[in-house]
Parts: structure tokens; C-alpha cells; sequence
């Protein structure tokens, strides 16, 4: 049980948050993309062995979707919501 | 007759005698006992027989390292493997030892001895194979096994798990863990210490040492009484194990002796700040001929014996060592009065403060012990040179020996933490941390009582950030060693025990890197070395040597294997909690739970945890008439079914529509206040992801409704959009789903039963049009009333808050009673929406169909240039992949059904599949069976002939359009 | 020896989400009918016996006896809202527990990971959290705590609870 | 290859087993193979056994990171199965389970191979009807699942004293699959690597890569290790969970994701259970091993990670699970847990294809990979020697996902 910092509610009990999975490039038009393109963005995350940049939600909690850098190997917090502000 | 307890001494109550039963015998020992002193207190010996050649055994340890003496525990305590040395003696106890049967004095499975030659490390790899190794597996699991499972969950008591705060856990209350929770206690932090023993005290409780002039057991009840005195030295635990290191500081520790009386168990899941490990040190054993005959012992066990529970192992000993804690021991031994009759010890040099130590004891240096007599009981010893020179016959009773200390390094490694090797200590001690913890005393190969004292201050003091404080003066000791990985003196015969309960010898571990499994792992998994319920806490170092030895290689090269959780056996019910039967998963209620309860309904799970009317049956009714019934009374005149489970969503803003337009496949913005709309989500990848209604409540307000068991996926997805893609756009989303309960009143007497309710809203079908809505009140309560409908009838879906909805409902049955009134379960509502084709995600939609497959294109807006999931179903779509799309099915014979989920083959032939039933009802408008299917093209094979293919027969059925009631939809509207 | 703690379901409050930043709902609401918003975090302000608590970024719940809550209704017009507000009355969504005695953290701590010592839940926080398993609104009350969970779960947390105070 | 029997036993217990021979030989790494195989795990091993024995392909060398049969195969819960739901993956499965039928005789090595049947605890009208489904389809492949009641369920497994008619999820039914069964792990790998090595396939290791090599044309060219560079003209990555950690060294992205998935056993006792238990609605699977563990799987972590611990709040789930249905189990106690990576695909089937890097193929996205080792070994070999997917294989390529045609494969206990 990892304890996740929450930007409104300080550290908080990995429990309390739904994981969101890991941060993807910005959604393509679906307009103006090929569709290798489209699948790339659908089917392919990141997967570092190393940081991820991935997202909670605060779901028994305030609420709050953030952002964190955590590490695969270690499953430390390297950079927290707060800190990329 | 407890002929070995010393006359006086220990930290037992000779005033308060327990009786007990060992394997069918009368005992007695004393409050303060463990199992294992008491049994050696009554000169039991013989314990135990070993797991694979069931060789006789006896006590060896003092505590959870203990390798040999497993039992069991009977009765009211009644538990499969325990370490003798870990039970608490109680009154009226009664245990018996494992894998032996009769008794460890006699055991059949002592004929195993004979072939021990034919089973060597690995043996069945090698066999069993002919003619099958079924033949032989039966017969291996009996033997194998330990303890008896156990038969009952426990009878009174319950076990609890529960979080804990704390900014300095410190693991384990010897000096070094005591002393660093002074510090952090003084220093006004919140501490959570937690030891594994009865009492505080560590290693102090078995050795007779001095701390700041008076007996070290005076300073740790100063030590504790002082801890109890600090409100912000939360929790002081006993017999309570630290079990699992987890990421993030996080700790779980198994407290066995509650204080609640009626907690067996508690787990504990702690969240430090930091953590100190003063978890001490295992003394390991020596790996020499017939190390294992009862008789032989750890020095550092018969210490504890000895000065803790008064009890004398043996009454002429023989210590055999490395190093020179060992000596220490002897002069407790000669202070006690018990004959040693020789110390043998393996380096040529003995330190002058040990020979102190050893007074008149003859000390053999540069010697080992080559061999043991004694089968049953140790009767003597053979000794010689190290090189095999100069034999010795030694009378004794007991062997002690000493291959030097192991730092208990288990939860520094599960924290992730490295370990290196320390030429020095001979042993694997705490490298690098991974988390926020610090390894103090003899966790970190300090084995001295003074350097344990200053390592606990230092790190308490390093974590509060405060001064080092002045320590209790003890006499500084010394220790050195000079290891001994085993005796391999020429003359050194029979069997070498590396892991004592696995029955693995130095000649198992050769016969592996002989075989090639030269890694450290292959060496565990191939001999099971290290892998029985002590997980090698003694012997896992000693095989670890034998490897280096053999290969020639230093130990740091070999490396250790992983040390995983549990650092000891923890009950699954500890670890599970309060959490037990019906709250083992969360449920949920609505206000008429209670009422069709008392209606006799039959309940069960139907999304999201909502328990829900399946059905109402009346007596003598078939499962399909009272299914039938409640259909009958929605088609034919009324029926009434709670809908509160729905998922709601309120959402506000100016930019709602929008909104609504990127979620849903259809446009929505258009929708006037007043309206609602059916629409339908998808993931980005184009795959179904729920389908329900919006209104538009007013000119920014609009209610989302969801199925039941999407409501939490619908509102993440909602939130995750908003706050991610869109933080710009102005859309506040409240959950309302327990703001709104509704009655779903449906039939062709929907309306008239409405009248009978009163109410102020305008009913007719130009006042409240199909998909409408309006706010009024309905039988006097304040009410919401929508017009939708799941079944393809008039429906009037009436929606208060929960405080009026017990009130609502029952007056509902009782307006409705002339109309025949039904309340409607979840199976009737199920034929009702097949009859109409109507989707239900958990039926038609399998992660494969989209709308175009289920016949609704139209809910795919072409106006939209964008809407998640849009490119995704049409680039699905350009591929090439046959479709299966949405039917109804008649069976030939309208009295066949057709099992859901039944696939259909081409002429019903085994073949692979080209579609599959997803429900088959029996419709009572019809007065047949029906039947929805996914079929590969089948859009465009309306009125073929296809087949559901069962184990032993198939089912002919017509192709049609997939809705057998009302298809106009006059009904539903009127 | 069992816990000292007891627990009892207590009636509905009267309960509005507000939701917008501060200057907006001032703005509309107007100053008089509120508490001072409470600056903190999960923290909330009282006054005239109407708590304001602020549970989440531009997120509040305003909570009261249930006979105020017609009162409050009128004073919040939740329909007339402009769009920058969200006004909900939610009285009836959540279902309260209030657990009192000397083992009352101990019983809470049974079914809820979040930190309840005074150091880290003074007197006047309140925070969303988990109650065994599912989101609940915890605070202090006199002697205790008060607990709110999903109306629906109301049930089960009582079954929990019996549970927890054996 | 020196063959093991009780003969043999007899022979080398009269020189105190002091003359074995070596189950592998260790000899040099060579500068180039035809294949090189990246893991020597149940698929890397499998693959090299079936390159040899069915396609004569032998110049082959598997390359370890760590230890010979240090991966998944050495961290999971032994259970073989073929209880599938599509026509895509039961003929898989069900050719798996047949080649582990036979596996202990071919290799000359004991798998301990028990084909002790699975029962499916059901506990909800949805999933016995999915189960139902799976019944009917698995019968066109000859695989054998029948439904039983809920009195059969109890009789055959009488420590399942839970569930009763007024529990949170009553017990229903149940469902045999009498073609699963559990054996050794460890004698998987072993006995893979021992056939292997018998016909000329060499074995490195400690022997890591670090970075695949890509010749200009793009096609592969070998690998890159501590110990120096391996040419081949055909490379295989069966390496779960760091499958894209080595593709992106070319610059190839897979849709892969790493999660950690655990496991954990109890202490020993005398045998209580003889079945595989799965209980997919409470979202949890036993067995109890020849040395009297009950070993226990439940539901994985969802995030990414490349750790090996467990996720506590995880572990309770599956813990609480069965005590639900085995309350008896409340005083057994927990021995070891641990943790293994697998990496998931966005449909959760595997992955088994050429990549497009030409020579380079791939086996990943496993989750429940113990079972598929045989036909996963067989048919990644015949790819990899032919040249065009094994007919059982064709629905696992990754093709699939250019138009998003999803082999939608729910397990026993997870879904996607």
C-alpha cells in the first residue's frame, strides 16, 4: 500500500484512490491522424522500467485526478503532484 | 516431574503450575513456560521426527528459528504447525508433534531411514515416472503435509486487522530497540514498538548481564515503565511479530495477545514515518556429522533455558564452536552448576577473556566434533583435530554449538534493502537502505550489549533529530570468529544437516552443482533447502557456505536467496480481519430492501453490490410461472419495480452540453429543458462502455442516469475528462445516486394506477410525452416523475428522495392493489426487455460489438465531427473482420430452449463458432421461447435457419428482426 | 475485556454540495447565511449552528440540523444558480454514524486508513476518506467521531461496525 | 542424455551419487547463433526445446539474465488449464494441455504432472452463464467442462464450508474441467532445459542483454551482452514483463504494460483439498501441492510495476475471499508470498508474432502463461523456422491491432 500525495488532501493511503493508469501524449484529432497513428496512441503507453508519469483518482478522497512520477522498480514517488507545479 | 527445573532462578512463577498433554501424556509446567522448556523441563527429549527420513529429533532453538520440534496444537487452541519453542505455555494445553504416527518415539515412517541411499536431493525428478505419476502421488502427499489441516474456524473470538500512525516504529524491544525508544519517546515523537516475545527484554531475558550496575532486567522494566509513562508512546506490544515489510513505510505486524480478549489476533498495517529494526540476531547451528540427534542444541538456546526458564537441557554438555559467544554460555552453565565436560573449539587461538569465561572447562582448540552417538538421545561425542588426527570420545548428553550469529535481516531485505557480506561477523548484515529504516544492535551485526545500546540511541536520536544522550554503562565485550562452513575432518562420517526440517545435507547441495543447478535458487529449489516452516532462519547461511565451499567461490559471491513475507507463519485470519462473511463484499440497500425481504423475495447480487429482488415467488409456484406472473402483470395491466440502484449524476455549468456531446455517441446539446434522451458512452477504443438516459433539468443543469453497475466507472471517466482534457471547460459533476430513489410503475394501467396515487403532475400523453419529465408531487410526496421505459410499456418512473421512499412504495402496492399490482424482480425485467430487444451490457455486449452491430446506428451522430470512442469504431469497422451482429431467434419448436450463451455453428456441426445466444426467454406475449443472438452477419440473414450447437443435440432456430413486441413502440409512447 | 465505544445511526442532516470558488458563491449565496469559508483544507468553519466544510479544490458541503434545511434551500436557490455554481441538495445521499468512547479511534481505525491523531485530524477537520472500503466523511464529534457513508451502504456499515465492537 | 529411471537411481546411490552427470552442459558463448533466444523461462526454453526436436533448428542459444528457470515460471501457481471461452484461444489451450500430458515422458523427467481436476466455485447467476457459454464452446474442441450442483460442489470439496444459502454470495454450483491439472514448476524448466541441451540447444546463464542490434537494412542482426556481442539472424524475446524494456533499445514499441502479479502459500498440512479450486466470482484459486500448500492466487495489481511485493490492500482482498468460503483456513497461516512481471496487452491475450523488425519475434503478454508454455514453445518455434504463424497461433499476432480486432479473453478471476 503505497501512500500517494494528494495535492488538496497531503499524503493519503493508496486506498482511497483509483489508478488512472499512466499518462499518454494528448489525445490526436481523430480528424487529422492516420490511423497507425490512432492505434499507436490507443494501444501503446509508456512502459518505462524506470519513472512513469501516471494518474490517480482521489476517488474516497477529495475527488482530485492527479499526477504523479513514480518509479516501476521501486514503486517510490519521484516527483508528486505538487512538485511539477 | 519436572526432575530438570533448577532450584531457583528464571522468569518463570513457581507458584502458578500448568498441567499439560504432549502427545498424549500428563505434564506439568509452570506459568512463564514456553512448550519447549517446559517439555525439556520434564526431560523430554525425543520431540520430533524430521520431514523426509523422519529421523528422531528434539528441541534445538529457543524461538521462531526453531528447525525441528513442530507441533500441534489441540482443543480450544487447536492450530497445525507451531515451533514448540513459540507456544506460550497455558493450562490444559494439549499439542502433539507433527509428520510422526504414532508418536516420535515410534513412528512408522522411520522405515524411510532404510532408503534415505535412493532418495538423495532431487530423487523425484529422476522417478515415479513409471507407468505414471499418478500412481504414486497419493501415497506422497499422505506422507507429506506436517500438521493436520485445521477443521473448523475458531469457535469463540474474532480477529481484527487495523490501520496505525506512527513516526518512529521501532521493531523489537531487546537493549538496542528498547534504548531507541527512550529517545524517540523522549523526543516527543509517536512510537509504535512492537517485540515478539511475552516480554520486553531480548536477548537480556536469557543471558545474565549488567546494565549501569544492576541486573539488565532491572533497566528493562526502567525501561518500560518509563515507555508506558509517554501518551505519545502510542503502542507497546508484546508477542507481536513484524511480519511483512511493504513499499512505503508501510509494516504489518501480528500482535497475538490482545488486550480485547475476545481478539484471537490482531494485524496491525503501520505506516512509519521511520522504522528502527532492532530485530537481533539468530545464532546459527554447525554443520558436522549427525548434527541433528535431540540432544543437540544451540549454545545461545540452552542460555535461554537455562536463565530464563531455569531449566537445565542436559546435565553434562559439551559445547562445540567458532567464535566466542559460546563461552558466555559456559560460565552461565558453571554458574548454574551443570557439568561441561569439554569445550571444542574449531580455531586454533582461543581468546584469554573467553578462557576466563570457560574457568576450569577443558578446552579443546583447533578441534571438532566428527561425529555423535546416540540415535534417540545424544550419548557422547567423537572429537578430534580439525584435520581428523587425535580422536576423543567425549561423555555427554548434550551438545551445544555455536556457528556464529545472523544478523535477522528479513525486513531489511523485504524493504529492499542490500546485504553484504562481513568478513568479520562471518554472516550477511544490512547494507544500503531502500526506505526510510535504520538497522540497529544485532540486526546490524552488533552484537555487543554496549554497541546495541549506542546504535538504538543513535539512530533514535538521527530520526527526532536530537541530541545523543548519555548511555547506561555495561561492560564492553568482544567477539570475534572464525568461520566454519562445516566439518569435513577425515573421519567424519553419516549425515551433515544443513536444514535441519527439510532433511538437506551437505551431500544434497553437492549432488546439485554436481547436477548443474549451481545458482543459489536452483541449490533451494532443487534440494528444498531453506523451504520448510522455519524458512531456513538457522540453516539458509550454512547452505549458502556449502555452496561457496564446494565451488570454491567467497559467500558474497553466491548471495543469498530472496527473503520473502512472512518473516513467521501468520494466520490468514489475522491477516483478513473483521472483514468475514456477509461484509467479506460490501452491499448496498435501498429503503424497500427490508420490504421485499418481508415479501419473501429471492435476493442476490446484480451490479455495483446492489442486493436485488431476483423474483417474488408465491407458494407452489415454478420458478418460470412466478417469472411469468410478474411479466403478465406489466404487459396486461401493472407492475412496479425499484429502480434507485440507477447510477445519477447532476452536472452544472455552461459548458454541460458540450460535455455531453464528447461522451455520448449521440447529440445531446439539442435537448430542451424538460426532455430526456437515451444515449450511449464509449471507451476511446470504441468498445461500449454504458448506456443511459440525460435530462436536461434546466438551462445548465442536466441528470445523468447510468446502469447500475457502471455508475463508478461513468463517474471516473466523467471526473478524469474534466480535470484532465478539459480543466478549461465550466462542468461541476455532483453523484446523486442516493438523492433519487425511484418506483418504476410500468403496464397498460400505469396511468390509471397514477390517478389512483394523486397527483398534481399532468400525466396525459400530451402533458408528459414519452421521454419527458416534470417536478411535482405524487401521492402527496414531493416527486419527480420521468417517462421512460425499459420494458416497452407505459411507464411512469417516479423518483423521490429515500427518506419517502419506503412511504412511496407502499403506497404504491396499495393503490395498485385493484389493478393487480406486481412488483417485479430482476428475471421478469430481463424477459421484458428481450421481448423488446432492448440491450443489456451484461448480455449483448462481450468487449467485441459495437452500436452498428446491435442495429443502433442511429445513436451513432454523423453530426459530430468528434465523440470519444468515434474513430475508433469506424477505423474497427474498415477492417475486415466479420461482424456478428444483434438477432432475434424463434426455435423451430417454440417449446425448445436455447441455454444462454449456446454457440451457433453452421448446420450445428462441430465446427468453430459464427455466433452465440445471449439470452432466451420464454415470452409471454408469444407464449414461446425467444431467443437474442449475435451472429456472424446477421443483419443480413434475417430468416435463415441457424443452429445452437449443445453437448448432444442442436437446436434449429429462425432468423428475425431481434424485438417480438410492439415493434412500433405504440405502447411505450402512449 | 471488549472496547469502551458505541456507535448509533443518527437522522439525516440537511446537506448541500457547493461547488465553484469562493468569490462566486459568496457572490450568489451572500455572506450572511454562511460561515467564514474555511481557508484550510478539510477543514470547516461553524456558525449558528451551520457547518461549511471544505471537502475538495472549489468543493464545500454545507450541513445543518434537517429542519434548516427548507431555510437553507430558499436562502441557496439551488435551480436558480448560475452556471459558475453548483448548488445540489444532497440530505439524503449519505447516512451517519457517530462513534463515541475511549476506543473510538481505535474502532475507526478498524475500517479507516486515514491518520486520526490530533497532531494530524485537529479538532476542526474534517476530510473524505475510506470507511471500510467505501468513501466516507469523517470528523470529530464530542466524544468521538461522526462517520458518513453512502446512504445505501448504511446497512452494511452497521453490520460492520457491530463487527468492529466486539 | 542420461536417462533417469529407479534403475538409475539404484546404480548411482551405490557410489553415494557421486557420478551424475550434469543435467546442461556450460560451454562457451559463441560470437554467432542461427537463433538466439532471450530468457531462459518456460517459453524461451520451450521454444529452443521444439526449434530443435521439430525443426532440426539446433544451433541455438538461450540467453539468462539470471538464473536458468528464474522467471515466471519459477513464481506461479502451477495450474494448466484450457477452460477458454473463443474459438481463438481453446485450441490453444487445449494443445497445451495435451503436450504437458505427454511432456514428462519425452523429457525423461518428472513434471509431477497431476491431472487433478479444477471446480469452479460459482457464486452468481452472470458468471455461471458465462461459464455455461464456455461449456458449450469448449466442446467443440473436445475440452471438458461439466456443470454441477452445488451438494456435488461440497461433496467433492468438503473444507469448501462457506457460501451457504443465506451468505453474501451464495454458492450455486460449480463447473469440473477435468483436463486441468498442476504440476512442477521447477521441473518444467529443468526438464525443458535438459531436452534442450540434449539436442545441441546451448544455454548462457548470467548472461543479460542489453541491447538488441539492428543491422541498416533493419532487419536483426544479434544482440548485446556483458559477456560480448551474439550475431543471429533470428532473435526471440520471451523475457515477461521486460519485453519492451528490450524492443525499445531498436526503437520498437509494443502495446505491452508490466504489472506485477503475486502469489502465496500456506504452511504445510495433510492433504484437505485435491482439487484446483477457482473461485472467479470471489476472485480467488487454490490448490494444495504434493508437500501440503495450499497455494493461493488471487486478482493482480493494476499498475505498472517492475517490483516483486505484494500490494497489501490486494492480498486482503484475496485473502478475505477465501476465508469467506474456507473459514476453517482462518487459523492456517500464511508461509511466503511473492510476486512475478507479466505484461499485459490492451485485449489481455498474448502477443506471438515477427515484429517489424524483421528476425525479431516476440512472445508476450501473458497473464496465466504457465499453461501455454508447451504450445506457446511450439508454435513460437514453428514461426520462427517457417517463417508464417502456426495455425494456433494466428489470432495472437499483431496484426490484430490495426484495426482494433481485440481477442476479448476474460480470465477465470480478472477481467480486463
Amino acid at each position: 500500500m503505497m501512500l500517494i500525495p494528494c495535492p488538496f488532501c497531503g499524503h493519503r493511503n493508496e486506498s482511497e484512490f483509483t489508478y488512472g493508469g499512466p499518462v499518454k501524449p494528448d489525445r490526436p484529432d481523430p480528424n487529422a491522424t492516420s490511423d497507425e497513428d490512432w492505434v499507436e496512441y490507443l494501444t501503446t503507453v509508456p512502459n518505462p522500467f524506470g519513472p512513469v508519469q501516471e494518474r490517480w483518482w482521489h476517488a474516497r478522497g477529495c475527488g482530485t485526478w492527479l499526477t504523479i512520477w513514480r518509479d516501476t522498480r521501486t514503486h517510490d514517488i519521484v516527483e508528486g503532484p505538487s512538485d511539477a507545479e | 516431574m519436572q526432575n530438570r527445573r533448577l532450584p531457583s532462578g528464571g522468569g518463570i512463577d513457581r507458584g502458578r503450575p500448568l498441567a499439560f498433554r504432549f502427545n498424549g501424556k500428563e505434564y506439568t509446567g509452570l506459568s512463564g513456560d514456553t512448550l519447549a522448556s517446559a517439555l525439556l523441563a520434564n526431560n523430554v527429549r525425543l520431540t520430533a521426527r524430521s520431514f523426509k527420513y523422519h529421523r528422531p529429533r528434539g528441541i534445538v532453538g529457543s524461538g521462531p528459528e526453531e528447525p525441528a520440534t513442530l507441533v500441534e496444537l489441540e482443543g480450544r487452541r487447536a492450530s497445525a504447525n507451531q515451533a514448540a519453542t513459540t507456544v506460550r505455555l497455558a493450562d490444559g494445553m494439549s499439542a502433539r508433534s507433527v509428520n510422526c504416527w504414532p508418536s516420535p518415539g515410534l513412528d512408522m515412517g522411520a522405515v524411510n531411514q532404510l532408503f534415505a541411499g535412493l532418495i538423495p536431493a532431487g530423487f523425484y525428478y529422476k522417478t515415479f515416472k513409471w507407468p505414471s505419476w499418478h500412481l504414486y502421488e497419493p501415497m506422497i502427499r499422505k506422507a507429506a503435509g506436517l500438521a493436520g489441516a485445521p477443521e473448523a474456524p475458531p469457535l469463540d473470538g474474532h480477529f481484527e486487522a487495523v490501520h496505525a500512525h506512527a513516526d518512529v516504529l521501532v521493531v523489537g524491544a531487546g537493549p538496542a530497540g528498547l534504548m531507541a525508544a527512550l529517545v524517540a519517546g523522549r523526543a516527543g515523537c509517536r512510537v509504535f514498538l512492537a517485540d515478539e516475545r511475552a516480554e520486553a527484554g531480548g536477548s537480556l531475558l536469557d543471558r545474565r548481564l549488567e546494565i549501569a550496575g544492576k541486573p539488565a532486567l532491572d533497566w528493562v522494566a526502567d525501561s518500560v515503565a518509563e515507555l508506558k509513562s509517554m501518551p505519545n508512546v502510542t503502542h507497546l506490544l508484546q508477542d507481536a511479530s513484524v511480519w511483512a515489510y511493504r513499499e512505503h513505510n508501510c509494516l504489518m505486524v501480528n500482535e497475538r495477545s490482545p488486550a480485547n480478549s475476545n481478539v484471537l489476533e490482531r494485524n496491525w498495517r503501520v505506516r512509519a514515518g521511520q522504522v528502527i529494526l532492532a530485530t537481533g540476531a539468530f545464532e546459527r547451528g554447525l554443520v558436522f556429522p549427525e548434527n541433528d540427534r535431540p540432544g543437540v542444541m544451540l549454545a545461545s538456546a540452552a542460555q535461554a533455558y537455562v536463565n530464563r526458564f531455569a531449566v537445565m537441557p542436559g546435565e553434562r554438555a559439551v559445547f562445540f564452536a567458532n567464535n566466542d559467544s559460546a563461552y558466555g554460555v559456559v560460565a552461565d552453565f558453571r554458574a548454574s552448576g551443570i557439568e561441561v565436560a569439554a569445550i571444542v573449539d574449531s580455531r586454533d587461538v582461543v581468546p584469554d577473556f573467553a578462557r576466563k569465561l570457560a574457568g576450569d572447562v577443558p578446552i579443546r582448540a583447533g578441534s571438532v566434533v566428527i561425529g555423535v552417538r546416540g540415535k534417540r538421545a545424544v550419548r557422547g561425542v567423537t572429537v578430534a583435530e580439525r584435520g581428523g588426527h587425535g580422536t576423543e570420545k567425549i561423555y555427554c548428553d548434550l551438545l551445544l554449538h555455536s556457528g556464529g550469529w545472523n544478523p535477522t535481516v528479513h525486513l531489511f531485505s523485504q524493504s529492499r534493502g542490500n546485504l553484504r557480506y562481513d568478513e568479520s561477523l562471518a554472516t550477511f548484515v544490512p547494507d544500503e537502505a531502500a526506505q526510510a529504516c535504520v538497522s540497529v544492535g544485532g540486526a546490524a551485526g552488533k552484537l555487543s550489549l554496549a554497541s546495541a545500546l549506542r546504535t538504538g540511541a543513535e539512530a533514535a536520536a538521527k530520526a527526532t533529530g536530537t541530541e545523543m544522550p548519555n548511555l547506561p554503562a555495561v561492560v564492553e565485550e568482544s567477539y570475534s570468529i572464525a568461520p566454519l562452513w562445516q566439518v569435513d575432518a577425515r573421519g567424519a562420517k553419516g549425515k551433515a544437516f544443513l536444514d535441519i526440517q527439510n532433511d538437506v545435507t551437505v551431500d544434497d547441495v553437492h549432488l546439485a552443482l554436481l547436477e548443474g543447478y549451481d545458482n543459489v535458487e536452483h541449490v533451494k529449489r532443487y534440494t528444498t533447502g531453506g523451504m520448510g516452516f522455519d524458512q531456513g532462519k538457522t540453516g539458509n547461511i550454512n547452505i549458502i557456505g556449502a555452496i561457496a565451499l564446494q565451488k570454491g567461490v567467497p559467500l558474497q559471491d553466491v548471495g543469498t536467496t530472496t527473503f520473502r513475507p512472512p518473516y513467521t507463519p501468520v494466520s490468514f485470519g489475522a491477516i483478513g480481519g473483521i472483514r468475514e462473511e456477509n461484509v467479506v463484499l460490501p452491499y448496498r440497500h435501498t429503503p424497500v430492501t427490508r420490504w421485499n425481504l418481508d415479501r419473501g423475495a429471492f435476493m442476490y447480487e446484480a451490479g455495483a453490490r446492489w442486493r436485488r429482488p431476483g423474483y417474488f415467488p408465491r407458494d407452489g409456484e415454478t420458478f418460470q410461472e412466478t417469472v411469468n406472473r410478474e411479466c403478465r402483470a406489466v404487459r396486461e395491466g401493472v407492475g412496479v419495480y425499484d429502480g434507485s440502484p440507477l447510477g445519477k449524476f447532476e452536472l452544472k455549468g455552461r459548458d454541460v452540453g458540450r460535455f455531453l456531446d464528447h461522451i455520448y455517441t449521440n447529440l445531446m446539446s439539442t435537448l430542451k429543458a424538460g426532455q430526456c434522451r437515451y444515449g450511449l458512452m464509449l471507451t476511446e477504443d470504441g468498445l461500449i462502455l454504458d448506456d443511459g438516459v440525460a435530462m436536461r433539468l434546466g438551462e445548465h443543469r442536466w441528470l445523468v442516469s447510468t446502469s447500475t453497475a457502471h455508475a463508478d466507472t461513468v463517474h471516473g471517466h466523467m471526473e478524469e475528462l474534466l480535470q484532465t482534457q478539459f480543466p478549461e471547460w465550466n462542468v461541476y459533476v455532483t453523484p446523486v445516486t442516493s438523492q433519487w430513489n425511484n418506483a418504476t410503475v410500468c403496464g397498460p394501467k400505469a396511468r390509471e394506477l397514477m390517478a389512483a396515487l394523486g397527483t398534481d403532475i399532468d400525466l396525459s400523453p400530451k402533458g408528459l410525452p414519452f421521454m419527458s419529465f416534470a417536478d411535482g408531487h405524487v401521492a402527496g410526496l414531493p416527486a419527480r416523475v420521468v417517462r421512460v421505459s425499459f420494458t416497452g410499456e407505459l411507464s411512469f418512473e417516479l423518483n423521490v428522495a429515500p427518506r419517502h421512499m419506503r412511504d412511496l412504495w407502499e403506497r404504491i402496492m396499495e393503490a395498485g392493489e385493484p389493478f393487480g399490482i406486481e412488483p417485479v424482480g430482476s428475471e421478469a425485467s430481463h424477459v421484458l426487455r428481450v421481448e423488446k430487444g432492448f440491450l443489456s451490457l451484461g448480455h449483448e455486449v462481450d468487449g467485441t460489438v459495437d452500436a452498428h452491430d446491435l442495429g443502433m446506428s442511429w445513436i451513432m451522430s454523423k453530426k459530430k465531427r468528434d465523440y470519444v470512442g468515434k474513430r475508433s469504431v469506424e477505423l474497427r469497422r474498415r477492417g475486415n473482420a466479420i461482424r456478428r451482429e444483434l438477432v432475434g431467434l424463434l426455435p423451430v419448436d417454440p417449446n425448445d430452449q436455447i441455454p444462454e450463451g449456446a454457440p451457433l455453428t453452421p448446420g450445428g456441426e462441430r465446427c468453430p463458432t459464427e455466433g452465440l445466444v445471449t439470452a432466451c426467454v420464454w415470452s409471454v406475449v408469444l407464449d414461446r421461447w425467444v431467443a437474442l443472438a449475435l451472429l456472424e452477419n446477421g443483419l443480413s440473414r434475417h430468416s435463415e435457419t441457424v443452429h445452437a450447437r449443445l453437448k448432444n443435440a442442436t437446436i434449429a432456430a429462425d432468423v428475425m428482426e431481434p424485438v417480438f413486441h410492439d415493434p412500433e413502440g405504440l405502447r411505450m409512447r402512449s | 475485556m471488549s472496547y469502551d465505544a458505541a456507535f448509533e445511526r443518527l437522522p439525516i442532516n440537511a446537506c448541500f454540495d457547493l461547488k465553484g470558488t469562493e468569490s462566486a458563491l459568496v457572490e450568489w449565496i451572500g455572506a450572511e447565511v454562511l460561515p467564514d469559508f474555511p481557508a484550510e483544507a478539510n477543514c470547516c468553519r461553524k456558525a449558528d449552528g451551520v457547518s461549511l466544510e471544505h471537502v475538495g479544490p472549489r468543493h464545500w458541503l454545507l450541513q445543518a440540523d434537517i429542519d434548516r434545511e427548507d431555510d437553507l434551500n430558499g436562502a441557496l436557490r439551488p435551480h436558480e444558480a448560475p452556471a459558475e455554481v453548483s448548488i445540489v441538495r444532497i440530505s439524503d445521499t449519505m447516512t451517519t454514524f457517530r462513534i463515541t468512547g475511549t476506543d473510538a479511534a481505535h474502532v475507526l481505525a478498524i475500517g479507516c486508513p486515514l491518520d486520526l491523531h490530533e497532531a494530524a485530524f485537529p479538532e476542526d477537520a474534517v476530510s473524505f476518506t475510506e470507511f471500510f472500503g467505501q468513501t466516507a466523511l469523517a470528523r470529530h464529534c464530542v466524544g468521538g467521531f461522526d462517520v458518513s457513508v453512502e446512504q445505501s451502504f448504511g446497512d452494511m456499515m452497521e453490520d460492520y461496525l457491530k463487527r468492529a465492537l466486539r | 542424455m542420461q536417462k533417469y529411471s529407479i534403475f538409475s537411481l539404484f546404480r548411482h546411490a551405490l557410489n553415494g551419487h557421486t557420478t551424475w552427470a550434469p543435467a546442461w552442459r556450460s560451454p562457451p558463448l559463441k560470437a554467432s547463433y542461427d537463433v538466439v533466444v532471450i530468457g531462459a523461462g518456460g517459453h524461451g526454453l520451450a521454444t529452443a526445446y521444439y526449434l530443435a526436436k521439430e525443426f532440426n533448428i539446433a544451433d541455438v542459444a538461450v540467453l539468462e539474465r539470471g538464473w536458468l528457470g528464474g522467471g515466471n515460471v519459477a513464481r506461479n501457481t502451477v495450474t494448466v488449464r484450457s477452460n477458454y471461452m473463443r474459438d481463438a484461444s481453446i485450441p490453444f489451450y487445449v494443445k497445451s494441455v495435451a503436450l504437458y500430458e505427454g511432456l514428462t515422458d519425452e523429457l525423461n523427467f518428472n513434471l509431477m504432472h497431476s491431472k487433478r481436476t479444477m471446480i469452479d466455485v460459482v457464486q452468481t447467476f452472470p458468471k455461471m452463464r458465462e461459464l455455461r457459454r464456455r461449456q458449450l464452446a469448449m466442446d467443440i474442441y473436445g475440452s471438458t467442462y461439466e456443470q454441477i450442483s452445488t451438494e456435488e460442489v461440497r461433496r467433492r470439496i468438503p473444507a469448501l464450508t462457506g457460501g451457504g444459502p443465506d451468505a453474501r454470495l451464495p454458492v450455486i454450483g460449480g463447473m469440473v474441467h477435468t483436463d486441468a491439472g498442476v504440476n512442477r514448476h521447477d521441473a518444467v524448466a529443468w526438464g525443458y532445459a535438459r531436452g534442450a541441451d540434449a539436442r545441441g540447444v546451448e544455454l548462457h546463464q548470467q548472461t543479460p542483454v542489453t541491447k538488441l542490434l539492428r543491422g541498416n537494412d533493419g532487419t536483426i542482426k544479434g544482440v548485446e551482452t556483458p559477456r560480448g556481442v551474439v550475431r543471429a539472424g533470428k532473435v526471440a524475446i520471451a523475457v515477461s514483463g521486460h519485453t519492451t524494456t528490450l524492443t525499445e533499445t531498436v526503437g520498437l514499441r509494443l502495446p505491452l504494460r508490466t504489472m506485477n502479479l503475486t502469489a502465496f502459500v500456506s504452511e504445510p498440512v495433510k492433504p484437505l483439498v485435491d482439487v484446483v479450486v477457482n473461485c472467479p466470482d470471489s476472485g480467488f484459486y487454490f490448490s494444495q501441492s504434493d508437500k501440503g500448500e495450499m497455494v493461493i492466487g488471487g486478482a493482480p495489481d493494476m499498475g505498472q510495476s517492475f517490483r516483486r511485493d505484494i500490494k497489501q490492500h490486494v492480498f486482503e482482498d484475496t485473502v478475505t475471499a477465501m476465508l469467506s468460503l474456507f473459514p476453517s483456513f482462518r487459523k492456517l497461516k500464511l508461509l511466503r508470498q511473492w510476486g512475478g512481471h507479466l505484461d499485459i496487452a490492451p485485449d489481455a491475450s498474448p502477443i506471438m508474432d515477427e515484429t517489424d523488425v524483421p528476425g525479431l519475434f516476440v512472445t508476450a503478454g501473458w497473464w496465466g502463461g504457465y499453461k501455454a508454455i508447451p504450445a506457446g514453445g511450439l508454435t513460437l518455434a514453428h514461426l520462427i523456422a517457417k517463417g508464417v504463424p502456426h495455425p494456433l497461433m494466428s489470432p495472437f499476432t499483431l496484426s490484430r491491432f490495426k484495426h482494433l480486432d481485440y481477442v476479448m479473453e476474460s480470465g477465470t478471476t480478472t477481467a480486463r
